[in-house]
């Protein structure tokens, strides 16, 4: 066990798994020398070579496709797309080969390929490096998608992530690469379950990556009024473990789903609508989503209004409880936000 | 830095006036400084397996016609008169070089020993792949146009970090010139060196769209762009695509980095069977094209070295016959894949949520039993 | 007033369009001497010439990228996609470009662009020629993302999203291309309405594009079993009409939502949810989704497997009326099929 | 049909070996065969407005830098060392031809009448477009790489279409030179002989990428390829970019398509305020570039004319502090955008959900006003 930021776990994951597996190999924008622009692959590329860290040509769509060449020979290639905005170029190769091939042959070719996308918002950046992809993956048949909330779990879900023989989208909230946490280098994750991260009586919580912290601040600052949160950290984004958040919304009766992405055709729309396949009957009132608004994320000195925050979720709680008056939350707001 | 860096090589490129060629249309053999060296090996034998193999291929591509229009099959992408672009090729490859085709590579299917049946079965709409793609060493077929040349580079370059000294090769036409990944797969293939054959069969058309819609100048100029040698290559003349390969893969497989072949030759059927080419090309055009056919020209050579031409043909038609043969019955005795099937496959291991979808459809289905009614 | 296919409908909806407004442009592969892979754009190039029915290099981030440019200087480009499964190559200039243009530029540059794609299977075609990729864009702020199930609605709504100052990505059901129908060409349609196709009682039944006719033969198939279902075209995927959705479903208290895309992250999850919000307390039911399942479009020969059908669709019913024996649809089924 | 294309023109591409150059590091004028002919205006008065164009623009960015580190803005690319390159390029474009950047060009901005607090609120995160498109004829910055290469070139296509005579410009880097986009951006620009100028900028980085990563050879060639003529220059040497750019306009004008300026440069700063370049660069690299300086070069060359190198110095500087000093009171007094413009523009008319998301925030903001607590 040591305390390292996620950025540090993740390095941790990388240079394991490059030590581990000679197939496994990086490529990305400025991964080698640099370190990439996070320094997630800080001296990897001095440690294993610049064959097994791959500075690659500033060309996504490339980066993937040429990853799915390597797959065919054997490797397992690591790609790190430099920020969310910049996956889209490489979204062809994405859901038309690396989603599709295993099935294509009918389980004859294997892509296990990791693609490690630094997302989220909140770090007050320009267009293009706040964004929250992950719906569009998510509705892809044949693509895992995964996330993680703190150090531990960065560590090893990207280590499973690189080790799974199915194409996994590993996004790495970057608004919290500088987090500290407990690591244990031991510990080894599955991508399927998703995690209880407190338990509660009066309403179920779903969130993941970035606002897995803001749901646990949520939490608290409900017991400040009595009421008791259930937070679930879905951490697989696809699919999704339905059997745990069905499980806790049947003793609770209440669902409130949050993300940083915009709400129309989420995961928070799955989330919900795979909740009422699974216990309608138990839902007490309609579960809520607190997600970014329809619009495309804004500027930095707008992406406070965007971004759901602790009132937003705290307000969805009273709504699905039935309080309807917010006003109450304006000292925990004031606590927080100080 | 650029700053720094020498000029190209000015012989980055050969063929641009006038396409490398060794027969002439009249399948008379010109001697030919830079591939003459190349085809040493050539005998009558080797002619004669070269217009087997051409037969061989054309008659699938016929049966595979003839099978659409009996309602066999969904469609059929024809390779008429690109049969000596593809063997010229495939016949000069190492078995374990690595093939990234598109879909109207069906003669390099043939030739690393695919079963016309296994080919179909992909256009009748049972399957998506035909053959095990390592078992074959190639790849099945490509429909995003340009897709699979990033996926020929990315094979390339694992072999070259492995120091294996196999190549790939990828398979692509006229039209994939335009798309990034094309040329994206030049950028990779050169920055990285890597042992890649791009093999552009330029047919002339994208669907009805002739090369001219693409780009003004010849296809073979593009990759000395990229720093990639090309040749410009008659591809209805098999011992001109043989000889240039040769050229190609030696100097790629000795380490030199990727090399470029455009294979002028011409789509002389439809684009695909769903396809009627009157709407957009003229007859005069065919003609002219038809005089080159590529299987007529080898044959006419044949003739002219005095070749037992009339065996060799006959040799060629009982081949075919056979192919023919047990292609019909293969296909028509193929069944539908079972139904369940369509939940398999899409991830490795177990999915819930996929799993409860396929339980029920199990339970629709069951409900739905005739005598259940 | 007068009868045509749809893919006549839309032909002269372009038709009427180049000649109503010297601004608009038709760009895509093939459209011009071959008058487009299905004949949409048959003989427009020989009367508008090739400047305005512009043949374009096989490119298709190139096809929406240079659109782009032409909007900027004033054009109004319609750009045709061959089939749905070759959009993705432009995602990133549809996604990153077209859909953000307007909202980056605080309204200074609009970006009337027209994206048809013809989308949907049951065609027995090849791999990338019969997927439903409309869930991608309907989660794109900045787009409208519209379909048609009708040859009137199809030569009207395309008329309306080329006359829009937003992009509009126009979803044409290829399935539904040969089908005939009346066609007023005086008749104007608005981008956002969905419509009640027929009136029922017992359950609202939402569909959109190819499945409009199967939810009708479902309606008339439930009718012989007393069942009263209220079908819903809803015309915009994207923003979807919500109001009328959910004044139908106070009515009914039951919800059955039908699309051929996956179902995961989906159109569907995502009127479901929207369901949830509106009229949570007058659902007596869950709501149902029938969609194709969260698997690759697969071979022609599984299609009939993967696509909902009549029967996966009066199922749904039974559920959501809480009737669970289906066999009764056998007959039913027979008949459709027959 | 390419097979009985002509070969491409020889002279495809000048500057391959020495780029273009007029000004010495010295800022010695050297006499040149092809760009004399197009430097024919050059006097004292010009020379005297380039370098002040060039101080200003350095000064404007020094200035962000400063800021940046003040916490004014959140991000800033500086342009220092590519003073040249950009000055020499947007001063004889004429007004109504469209620009369409990258995220570096802030002297192309400047020089179109953009004030430099409009340049700067984009880094400051209080919009993401700091100025008018149509008014100063020039898109706001395009931060996905290569994206914009393809909005040229359909403008310039559109052009082409109206008749008119106005030609569309793009600017992009080395590293650009990777993406499909770019390249499609060529196809696009050859088949249509759009009037478009791609200027790459080769500053020799992509954030800590050397060129040499991205390709081989010099990136000059890369548009010969495309049948796209191209010019290899000095960036450093305002007079070799403005008459390279002369060559390039007067062409792409008379209706001869498209061309690429290379301009050989060099990023002296950081790639962004939040990039260290010790990382991946030596100092001496740093120096030898430092001796290549571009307004350094220019105020040697004025001193070897005998112009009034002081008063023009002077000015220079009067003007640099007029501009940092309306641009400091203008960013600090520069207020946010209000919060409910979050929900402004998205589409053009209203749209229900979100106007419904609109109402219910402002309902919550409402609820937590401070005095309702
Ligand atoms: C990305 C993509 N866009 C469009 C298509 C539709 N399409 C199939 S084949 C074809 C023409 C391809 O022409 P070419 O590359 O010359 O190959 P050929 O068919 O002549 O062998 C097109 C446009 C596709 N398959 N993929
Ligand atoms: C599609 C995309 N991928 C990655 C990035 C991240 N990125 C921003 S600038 C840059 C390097 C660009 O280098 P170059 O084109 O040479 O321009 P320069 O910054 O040197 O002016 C990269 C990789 C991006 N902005 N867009
Ligand atoms: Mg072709
Ligand atoms: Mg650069």
């Amino acid at each position: 066990m040591s305390t390292m930021t996620m950025a540090a776990a993740l390095n941790a994951a990388l240079r394991d798994e490059l030590a581990a597996d000679d197939s496994v190999v990086l490529i990305g924008e400025d991964i080698g020398t640099l370190g990439g622009v996070f320094r997630v692959t800080d001296t990897l590329q001095a440690d294993f070579g610049p064959q097994r860290v791959i500075d690659a040509p500033l060309a996504e769509s490339g980066i993937i496709g040429t990853s799915v060449g390597m797959a065919y020979r054997g490797l397992r290639p690591v790609c790190e797309i430099q920020f969310d905005g910049f996956v889209y170029p490489g979204f062809d190769q994405l859901v038309a080969q690396v989603a599709k091939l295993h099935y294509r042959t009918r389980g004859k070719v294997r892509m296990p390929l990791t693609v490690r996308i630094p997302y989220g918002g909140g770090i007050g950046a320009v267009e293009h490096h706040s964004e929250s992809p992950e719906a569009y993956f998510a509705h892809t048949a044949g693509l895992r998608v995964v996330t993680a909330a703190s150090p531990q779990e960065a560590y090893q879900t990207l280590r499973a992530a690189i080790a799974s023989d199915d194409p996994v989208i590993f996004f790495e909230p970057k608004g919290k690469y500088w987090t500290k946490g407990e690591v244990d280098r031991e510990a080894r994750a599955d991508l399927t379950t998703a995690a209880t991260v407190l338990e509660g009586t009066d309403a179920t919580l779903v969130a993941y990556g970035p606002m897995v912290a803001t749901a646990l601040d949520a939490a608290i600052a409900a017991s400040d009024e009595g009421i008791s949160l259930e937070v679930i950290d879905l951490r697989s984004i696809s699919p999704i473990d339905r059997e745990t958040v069905a499980a806790s919304v049947r003793r609770t009766g209440r669902l409130i789903v949050t993300h940083e992405a915009a709400g129309t055709a989420s995961v928070a729309s799955e989330v919900i609508t795979g909740v009422i396949e699974d216990c309608f009957e138990h839902l007490e009132a309609a579960p809520e989503r607190v997600t970014g608004y329809d619009t495309p994320y804004p500027p930095a000195a707008l992406e406070e209004v965007f971004l759901p925050n602790l009132d937003r979720i705290l307000d969805a709680v009273d709504r699905t409880l039935g309080r309807r008056d917010s006003r109450s939350h304006a000292p925990a707001h004031v606590e927080v936000s100080a | 830095m650029s700053t720094t860096m020498s000029p190209p090589d000015p012989s980055l490129v050969e063929g641009l006036d006038e396409p490398l060629q060794v027969l002439t249309a009249d399948g008379e053999r010109r001697s030919h400084e830079l591939l003459d060296p190349h085809l040493t090996d050539i005998d009558d034998q080797t002619l004669a397996n070269l217009f087997i193999d051409m037969s061989v291929v054309r008659r699938i591509d016929e049966e595979a016609v003839a099978l659409q229009r009996q309602g066999e099959l969904g469609l059929w992408p024809p390779l008429l008169g690109q049969e000596a672009a593809q063997i010229g090729l495939v016949r000069v490859l190492r078995d374990d070089d690595f093939l990234f085709p598109s879909y109207r590579e069906h003669a390099l299917a043939w030739c690393r020993g695919v079963a016309a049946e296994e080919m179909l079965s992909v256009w009748r709409g049972t399957t998506y792949t035909g053959w095990d793609p390592y078992e074959r060493r190639m790849a099945t077929p490509q429909i995003i146009i340009g897709a699979q040349t990033l996926h020929a580079a990315g094979y390339a370059m694992a072999a070259r970090f492995a120091g294996a000294d196999e190549i790939a090769v990828t398979c692509f036409g006229d039209g994939a010139m335009s798309q990034g990944d094309t040329n994206e797969a030049m950028v990779f293939a050169s920055a990285f060196h890597a042992p890649v054959l791009f093999f552009c069969q330029n047919n002339q058309y994208a669907i009805s769209e002739p090369v001219s819609v693409q780009t003004p100048v010849p296809i073979a100029l593009r990759p000395t762009g990229f720093g990639i040698p090309a040749l410009r290559v008659d591809g209805n003349d098999v011992l001109a695509v043989r000889a240039a390969t040769r050229i190609a893969t030696e100097h790629i497989r000795s380490g030199k980095g990727p090399m470029f072949i455009e294979a002028v030759t011409y789509r002389m059927g439809p684009h695909t069977t769903s396809d009627d080419p009157k709407r957009y090309r003229d007859q005069a055009e065919l003609d002219k094209w038809s005089r080159r056919c590529p299987v007529t020209r080898l044959e006419k050579h044949l003739q002219s070295t005095g070749a037992p031409v009339d065996s060799i043909r006959a040799e060629a038609k009982t081949r075919s016959d056979e192919v023919a043969r047990s292609l019909r019955s293969a296909i028509t005795a193929m069944s539908p894949p079972e139904p369940q099937t369509l939940f398999d496959h899409v991830l490795t291991t177990g999915d819930a949520t996929l799993q409860r979808q396929r339980r029920h459809w199990e339970q629709l289905e069951e409900s739905l039993l005739p005598e259940a009614s």
